[in-house]
């Protein structure tokens, strides 16, 4: 029973999303579309999920003072705050319980919550992202050495598109005669990037095509079922 | 005879020039559209289509210059009566046409034949060898060379005395990855029983920490060791990515394990972890199917599974029928791939674009 | 007074900025600071727009501006509902059901979706005359895009053994994707870089005022 | 001189963070060309009659507005120059706000152009390609309001759009899933309205075998580069242009972090050999 009526719902839903890509005729639409709809509301719920067991992750911690416990109530406070915020007065045109705060604005010159989303929650995560920028650099440093052939392949065009990409390229073999602008590096990097790039991402999106229609195909079917997770 | 022949040839070219406007149900759709068609002398100026809303209220839904042209409404119900009217300027003279049609939805989209037959033939094939596996026939799956490191790598661990991390993506059960990944954590879980080593496996989801924690047990269990399963080394860190991110990096700091798997979904922290881990001097192997994030791994870690390897390392690890069968079937698909584009290919070269024209014609 | 909140957001926008730069250094308190609040001020935010534009306008002021016109909608609201049972082991099963219908709907689509981006779309986008180019590095480029992608794909192929001549159309799928990933790296170098180049404009800009 | 591998780390990023900061300080003016998938995107946008109805998708956050920002700006520009209507949908949650940041950019330029009029901003819907198939039936039903609670029927400029086949073109600037690529599979594979876009400089080689002879993809912006050649093809001098200059400093210093790497390595190779 605990399994065996989800496999039944997964594979009634799966079939008919297939026929309805299909058969034009009613009530297909009808249904994909109200199944559509319904997965929207569902997945408001799930993404709940992951905000309730994040703050009780973050309480045992606090509660059982485990290390780094001030960390996580720091967090749980930005939360609270943000949460409460959005909840008042809402966000930009979108009034919030108590209105849309006009006196706030006026002393803020936004809405608390937009003043955080600007303030606290972009620069927290654009910075985040650029790290990457350190770390791209570094691994360059140490890994792109010379070795054996297809190592040597994938650095020589990982630099030639480096250079490609900026005006430096533009510079370095602007003087090239017309009939050598194949070699003008710009024009090597897109040359790159439209042949032999398109044609092994070509080959990665088939084949892991294929993986994702038979894994999707076993779901429906009932066959895989792991998702379900253990008893 | 040839009063005939003279008589369908005056019918021609007062066809020619007659004003001529149609509607007409748009065949093989859902009955949401009408197909109009016009055919008016060249002297046009302009030409105005209308949809009858109430009597003798039309609304204009398309203006044209041309004389002879064709429209299709869409946006209608199915099943109605609709009624067109045309207004063509002419440079001295106008002339309204009138003309009906009912929208009617039909029971399949043509154009999607090709879609539909490549569909049926791959699932059939997946069906077919799953089958034949499940009966007990046995399939061949190529060394996978990230696999080989498998070995070595537990061997360092042990010799070192330090433990395994295993990091299952950063994706939910939902996803596919998650799960091949889990087939190989469980093949993992077995050798590492066997050696004796310790194995941290950091869980994202707290689903994915359940199969997880089930997996391993069960890999002691079959490894005959289940009192040195040790449910905390299999703990959740939190769902928040970059915050589950810097709790790995603080695990490799910390207990420095001698060797690292990352399989599953990676996205954008693949090169913290890969980076963060070679400071370490772990020995690394990862395999993702996220294409955006294999350069990473392949480099800056010391084996990649590289897109569908990591579902093929799963069967071939689990030697799960089921998987083996899909493999074999995603395999057909393959050759089938390739078969089209050869013909596809020789087929244009020689000027013959049928078959081209079939498969894109879903798209049209 | 907006004046100085303006002023005072920047700073805080800097702090950040500055903690978690810190980390290039080492891990640090202040990292681990700004990453804690990081995470607690990303779950509020997709809170709050869960609430406003999922949870508000398609299902609550639709039950209550029209009960009973909507009422299928309860559905979906008690399937979401089983869906949280997952937090506790003892219900967790009950979590199945919507799961279920989830995982059904995204592979059905994903089925579709794949079998013709991916697959129908991507074959027939192969299928060119590679002489039809207009110049000759066209032509060299259409051939590789032809062989590239059956090498490729054959690299994939699994249930044979790849031996003698067999291994070399594998071996130049090989270089084909490591031609790729050597562009991907080189490409996301330039994306990663931006990212730095506004942070860096933030700090230089809007805080310390060097930049105009 | 022997380093262990955390001081050469550190080394490497205070190098790349001086460098990326000096050409920002001291800009130098480098110019650069337009690449072919560029003036595709520019070129479709350019060629739609105006008052037809266009939709913008915002479906990234503020980490990767630094690539992503100058384009939405530009394609706003360039819609409401050839009179273009535009909305503004959102498959990120963080994108509403960005999109609002574009137009109240953009609107400095053209004070005349309307909300409900001239352009609109539909909100995020979560579900990603569920959701854009949910769109291609019926918007009104995906969106029943924008996001100032005006209803889908009392805005103006959507009286006549019902469903995605109404819109001229679709543009979504994509950092990841949701993104451009389900806009592609549903709208333009399903629906058949032209798609084109913008994406970080990471995702789009994966993205490239999409523009084809086919059209899936409707020419495609990658990162911050094309951003700028976009805002050159527009005759904008946004902030992309100006960005390039670090961009190519950066670029040259990983070029010579590789080029001393392989030194290193040659001599460690050669003292091993010893």
């Amino acid at each position: 029973m605990k399994r065996s009526i989800p496999l039944i719902f997964a594979f009634v839903v799966g079939v008919i999303v297939l026929l309805s890509e299909f058969i034009p005729h009613r009530p297909f639409n009808l249904i994909v579309s109200t199944l559509e709809n319904w997965f929207m509301i569902i997945s408001g719920f799930a993404i709940l999920l992951g905000q309730i067991s994040l703050i009780r992750m973050n309480s045992y911690k606090i509660a059982n003072r485990l290390p780094d416990w001030q960390y996580y109530l720091a967090g749980l406070i930005s939360f609270a705050l943000m949460l409460s915020f959005g909840i008042l007065w809402g966000m930009q045109e979108t009034p919030g319980l108590l209105g849309t705060g006009e006196e706030i604005v006026n002393k803020l010159g936004m809405k608390p919550f937009d003043y955080l989303f600007n303030h606290a929650y972009m620069p927290l995560s654009a910075t985040l992202f650029s790290l990457l920028a350190f770390f791209i650099a570094s691994a360059a440093y140490r890994a792109f050495i010379i070795r054996g052939f297809e190592s040597n392949l994938l650095m020589i065009t990982a630099v030639i598109v480096i250079i490609g990409r900026t005006s430096i390229g533009t510079m370095l073999t602007g003087w090239l005669p017309e009939s050598l602008q194949f070699w003008h590096i710009p024009n090597l990097a897109d040359f790159i990037m439209e042949y032999p790039n398109s044609a092994a991402q070509r080959a990665i999106l088939i084949s892991a095509g294929l993986g994702i229609v038979g894994s999707s195909l076993r779901i429906i079917l009932g066959i895989e079922r792991s998702y379900l997770g253990g008893d | 005879m040839r009063s005939t022949l003279v008589f369908i040839l005056l019918l021609f070219i007062s066809c020619l020039t007659a004003n001529n406007f149609t509607a007409i149900d748009t065949p093989w759709d859902d009955g949401k559209s009408i197909n109009l068609n016009w055919k008016l002398s060249p002297m046009t100026k302009t030409v105005t289509l209308q949809r009858q809303i109430d009597g003798d209220i039309f609304e204009t839904i398309h203006k044209s210059t041309e004389f002879q042209g064709s429209f299709r409404d869409n946006g209608l119900e199915p099943q109605q009566e609709y009624i067109y009217r045309l207004q063509a300027d002419f440079l001295d003279d106008n002339i309204v046409l009138q003309a009906e049609a009912k929208t009617k939805e039909q029971w399949f989209y043509l154009h999607k034949l090709a879609f539909l037959i490549l569909l049926l033939v791959v699932c059939f094939a997946i069906v077919y060898y799953i089958q034949k596996a499940k009966r007990g026939k046995e399939y061949y799956i190529r060394r996978i060379a990230g696999l080989d490191s498998m070995e070595e790598a537990i061997g360092r661990a042990t010799e070192k005395g330090r433990p395994i991390l295993f990091v299952p993506g950063i994706s939910d059960l939902d996803d596919i990855q998650t799960i091949a990944s889990l087939t190989i954590l469980s093949h993992l879980a077995e050798r590492s029983a066997e050696y004796d080593t310790d194995l941290f496996v950091p869980c994202r989801f707290s689903m994915v920490l359940s199969a997880a924690r089930e997996v391993v047990k069960e890999a002691y269990i079959k490894a005959g060791r289940p009192d040195a399963y040790k449910a905390d080394n299999i703990f959740y860190l939190t769902d928040d990515q970059f915050g589950f991110v810097a709790g790995i990096d603080g695990i490799m700091l910390r207990e420095k394990p001698a060797a690292n798997f990352f399989m599953g979904s990676f996205y954008a922290e693949s090169l913290i972890l890969a980076e963060t881990g070679f400071s370490t001097g772990a020995i690394q192997t990862a395999g993702t199917a996220q294409a955006h994030q294999l350069p990473f791994f392949v480099v800056s870690c010391d084996y990649t599974l590289i897109g569908e390897e990591l579902f093929a390392a799963s069967a071939y690890l689990s030697k799960d029928p089921q998987q083996m069968g899909s493999l074999k079937g995603h395999d057909f698909g393959k050759l089938l791939v390739i078969l089209l584009i050869v013909f596809g290919v020789i087929f244009e070269i020689i000027g013959i674009s049928f078959l081209k024209d079939f498969l894109s014609g879903a798209a049209s | 007074m907006i004046q100085f909140m303006n002023i005072l957001g920047i700073w805080l926008a800097a702090f950040f900025t500055i903690s978690i730069f810190s980390f290039l250094y080492k891990d640090n308190p202040f990292y681990k600071f700004a990453e804690q609040v990081f995470v607690g001020l990303s779950a509020a935010y997709w809170l709050v727009y869960i609430i406003y534009s999922i949870m508000l306008p398609n299902l609550f002021t639709k039950l209550i501006q029209d009960f009973s016109g909507n009422a299928i909608l309860l559905i979906p609201a008690f399937l979401g509902i089983l869906m949280l049972m997952r937090l506790h082991p003892k219900t967790q099963w009950l979590s199945r059901y919507p799961m279920a219908i989830m995982i059904g709907t995204t592979a059905g689509i994903s089925l579709l979706r794949y079998m013709k981006s991916d697959i129908l779309e991507q074959v027939s986008a192969t299928m060119i005359n590679p002489f039809a180019a207009s110049s000759t590095a066209g032509v060299i480029g259409n051939f590789l895009l032809i062989i590239g992608t059956i090498t490729g794909v054959y690299f994939f192929y699994f249930s044979k053994k790849q031996e003698g001549l067999l291994r070399v159309p594998s071996k130049i799928g090989i270089w084909f994707l490591m031609v790729s990933f050597g562009a991907t790296f080189g490409y996301t170098v330039m994306a990663r870089i931006s990212l730095l180049i506004g942070r860096l404009e933030f700090l230089l800009r809007d805080w310390l005022h060097i930049i105009k | 001189m022997k380093l262990s591998v955390v001081a050469e780390r550190r080394i490497i990023f205070t190098i790349l963070f001086i460098a990326v900061a000096l050409p920002l300080i001291f800009p130098i003016g480098w110019t650069t060309e337009v690449s072919e998938y560029t003036r595709m995107a520019y070129n479709l946008i350019d060629t739609t009659p105006a008052d037809k109805v266009v939709i913008i998708s915002f479906d990234y956050d503020p980490s990767t507005m630094t690539e992503l920002q100058p384009m939405a700006e530009a394609m706003i520009e360039h819609a409401f120059m050839k009179n273009q209507r535009v909305i503004a949908t959102a498959l990120w949650p963080m994108g509403v706000q960005m999109a609002e940041q574009a137009f109240t950019t953009v609107l400095e330029n053209y004070p005349d152009k309307k909300r409900g009029a001239d352009f609109v901003n539909l909100g995020y819907k979560v579900g990603g390609m569920v959701t854009v198939q949910a769109m291609g039936r019926n918007l009104k039903e995906v969106f029943p309001s924008d996001n100032q609670n005006i209803l889908y029927d009392d805005i103006p400029m959507l009286q006549n759009v019902k469903r995605l086949k109404d819109i001229a073109w679709i543009s979504s600037l994509s950092s990841g899933v949701p993104g451009i690529k389900e806009w592609m599979m549903v709208a333009r594979d399903n629906y058949g309205v032209p798609v084109t876009g913008g994406c970080t400089a990471i995702s789009a080689p994966g993205f490239f075998p999409y523009v084809n002879e086919q059209r899936q993809l409707y020419g495609l912006l990658g990162g911050l580069k094309a951003a700028s050649e976009y805002e050159s093809l527009i005759g904008r001098l946004g902030t992309a242009t100006t960005k390039m200059d670090a961009q190519s400093i950066a670029h040259l210093l990983i070029l010579v972090f590789i080029a001393v790497g392989n030194v290193k390595a040659y001599r460690t190779r050669g003292r091993k050999k010893k």
